[in-house]
């Protein structure tokens, strides 16, 4: 059966580590901070200049001049820094930041990511999202594996205008995780239940299929 | 020290020079940290084809959004806009124009307008519609694209405390743009929700030393918040 | 959060990894906010064919210039030099190298190193030995050239208070370099006066947040000062 | 009579307006500090990261912790901000400083100015000079109008290793005021009781001499 939401968040804060520093995007990304495991701690980047967020505020603790990337309001953990977007930005252009997890609209076997402009539709801009993928040690993409029409996302090349290029080296979508490396999708797990078959069946990009697969 | 008191009485006398035409960096990110009276005046003055700096737009009736409804604004420079119908409108027109930016290189460019670095490489927006005609270099083995510095005619700031030699300090997030902004503007007029004497401000917690910032008005804001969102 | 607990208990294992023929940025200016006991430990390693970056190299028997007595350095990235015996006799017979930088431009490179700027075009140094053999580019009809960031395999820098995060504030001007040194590391250690806990530094008031340091040490200082002027 | 060097400063400090930031470079520049005039303030940038720099302390107040630029122990005034290298010189480069005044061997008619190494002596560095002279809005370089030998310092073109190109509009020597324009020094002022022609003898470069030259 393909992942809910959830269940794709779940998959993701298992690739945290213990002192982890994660940039989370809007959408499912930003779930996964509900699902780190109680052994590790990882601390939230908001590129809005915060390092160390904590959940959304209770009534009281609602503070206008508190605010995370997707401009809602926000709090800070015990130990957070706050500090200028230039200073934000250095720190994920610098590779400090351990871990970018995002969403896209498409990915391919080059690493390729699009995942900001439709072309025909109004383009509201970019935010964070190219200086995120052209600066972190390691990006997870979260998406679907097709879109509502049934048509691959994991493309041999990406059709839109792209985020950034060569940088995408994991993905976990509704139906499986994969890395990217050498001109191709590598399958690593498949959601319970999906078989190997969906999975090639909506992968446009080329996929390598090892002997086992096992299931996440 | 009379010559470094920078505090003026009116916004008529904090935006007195800004005429049509010119380029205007703003500190904020979406309504968080934006200078609320600043832009009220910009709207009052009427001044016409202006390009605006900023990470985003405001909204309909709120931050820079207020300056579309006359049409004010000729450009944008962001990386994230559209949170409202008329920004839209006027873009789908031709009546405004944007220049997409992401989010770090511009507050890059703002940095580097103030710190005298006319250009820098990033490796953000390389193969990206953003890097197209700007020149490419290796590092590494890497390749980046040159960024050019952006300052403004004016650079307009909210400050939470700022001292009268323009000493500035920020409270929490509502930092964010405003340090860059304050450094790349010819001139730059500090809006400060409360202004203290000098000495107040402990000399090394100043984000904003006051050789940047040529005048400063007391504020009275709103604080509107864009997405009230509260713990379940 | 275990995983973000930086201190550690000993000298050696602040310094542990380093090794011969490493680069290592330094905070400090003169005497002032140099991590003393990272140097002394440093010293007591023995490593030998160091580059380090470091606006100054200490006088003969203070700061980085212990380390001449054992040869231990290589080469000097600095932007004023030789205020000791030993490093100009070193310098003399081709033992040591040195690296000019003007300090406005090891500063930036510093920090571009840290912020992912390969490189920045600056003014600084245009038409002087230092512009030699850099490439040359006109911004409005003004020639910059070209520089290019430098990073370390460690950086050692000294704050006043760290928390256990990591997270740094320096006190008065020994801030100087060493907010872009803790940057620039690949492993970046912490010399404080004092640790405290998390919490106990105001967030908007961090100079450094922890995200940038490896390891925390609490420190034992000698502070000595380098030109003692009094009024008269 | 050639000035002495506290008359050399007390001619620099008529420079400065109300409200100017200032950097004084070692030596003479920094006896200007002494005579501004009363009712005029200007602020001290200190390139280690001091703006607002104060006198030089008394015992009590000595911290090893605050000095400046000359690595002095010093104090800083109220309503001084303190700061890191990099912003301190993004201070100066950005051209926020609004007047630099420093020493220098040699200046020529192009605005080149040398004053950082004398070949086959030992180079101790440039410090933060080169940026100084590319950054501020107005330098003012003091010197003597001749070396100890009677050479003078004010040549058509540098001989020494330069600090800077193209960037001295302004030079107050023991003898003379002078600006460096199109080519040329432009004798502005002479001290006094000092004759043009000695001025004349003792500037290399073309000096453009105006009907009436004041004494300062």
């Amino acid at each position: 059966m393909a992942l809910t939401r959830d269940q794709i968040a779940m998959r993701v804060a298992r690739e945290f580590k213990d002192g982890d520093y994660v940039n989370l995007g809007i959408g499912i990304p930003t779930l996964a901070a509900n699902y780190v495991p109680d052994n590790i701690a990882v601390m939230l980047q908001s590129e809005n200049g915060l390092l160390g967020m904590g959940p959304y505020p209770t009534e009281e603790e609602v503070d206008a001049d508190m605010i995370n990337a997707g401009k809602e309001t926000v709090t800070a953990i015990t130990g957070a820094s706050i500090f200028n977007s230039a200073e934000s930005f250095a720190m994920i252009r610098g590779g400090h930041v351990d871990f970018t997890v995002l969403g896209a609209f498409e990915v391919d076997v080059h690493g390729n990511i699009a995942s900001w402009m439709i072309p025909n539709k109004l383009v509201k801009g970019m935010g964070g999202a190219m200086d995120l993928v052209a600066g972190a040690k390691n990006i997870i993409v979260t998406m679907t594996h097709a879109d509502k029409h049934g048509n691959s996302k994991l493309l041999a090349n990406c059709t839109l205008p792209l985020t950034g290029v060569n940088c995408i080296t994991r993905i976990i979508t509704d139906l499986a995780v994969l890395s990217v490396a050498d001109g191709a999708f590598h399958l690593t797990e498949r959601a319970p239940g999906v078989s190997i078959e969906e999975i090639q069946a909506k992968t446009a990009g080329k996929l390598i299929v090892p002997d086992h697969v096992p299931e996440m | 020290m009379s010559g470094f008191d920078k505090v003026v009485r009116s916004y008529e006398e904090a935006m007195k020079g800004l005429s049509d035409g010119m380029t205007v960096i703003a500190g904020g990110f979406g309504l968080c940290g934006i200078p609320e009276g600043l832009i009220a005046e910009i709207k009052r003055m009427g001044t016409k084809k202006l390009t605006f700096v900023s990470n985003n737009c405001g909204v309909d009736d709120f931050g820079l959004g207020i300056l579309l409804e006359d049409k004010q604004i000729k450009k944008m420079v962001s990386s994230y806009v559209g949170e409202n119908a008329l920004f839209e409108q006027q873009l789908l027109s031709g009546e405004l124009e944007v220049e997409l930016t992401p989010q770090g290189t511009l507050a890059e460019k703002m940095r580097a307008a103030g710190a005298g670095i006319p250009a820098f490489y990033t490796a953000t927006g390389y193969g990206t519609p953003v890097g197209e005609g700007k020149e490419v270099k290796e590092f590494n083995g890497r390749p980046y694209i040159l960024e050019e510095a952006i300052s403004g005619d004016f650079a307009i700031v909210r400050a939470w405390k700022a001292d009268r030699y323009g000493n500035c300090i920020y409270r929490h997030t509502a930092q964010n743009f405003n340090p860059m902004a304050a450094t790349a503007g010819k001139i730059t007029v500090v809006e400060a929700e409360e202004i203290v004497d000098p000495g107040e401000l402990e000399p090394s917690q100043i984000h904003t030393p006051g050789i940047y910032v040529n005048r400063v008005i007391q504020g009275n804001f709103e604080k509107r918040i864009e997405r009230r969102v509260l713990a379940k």
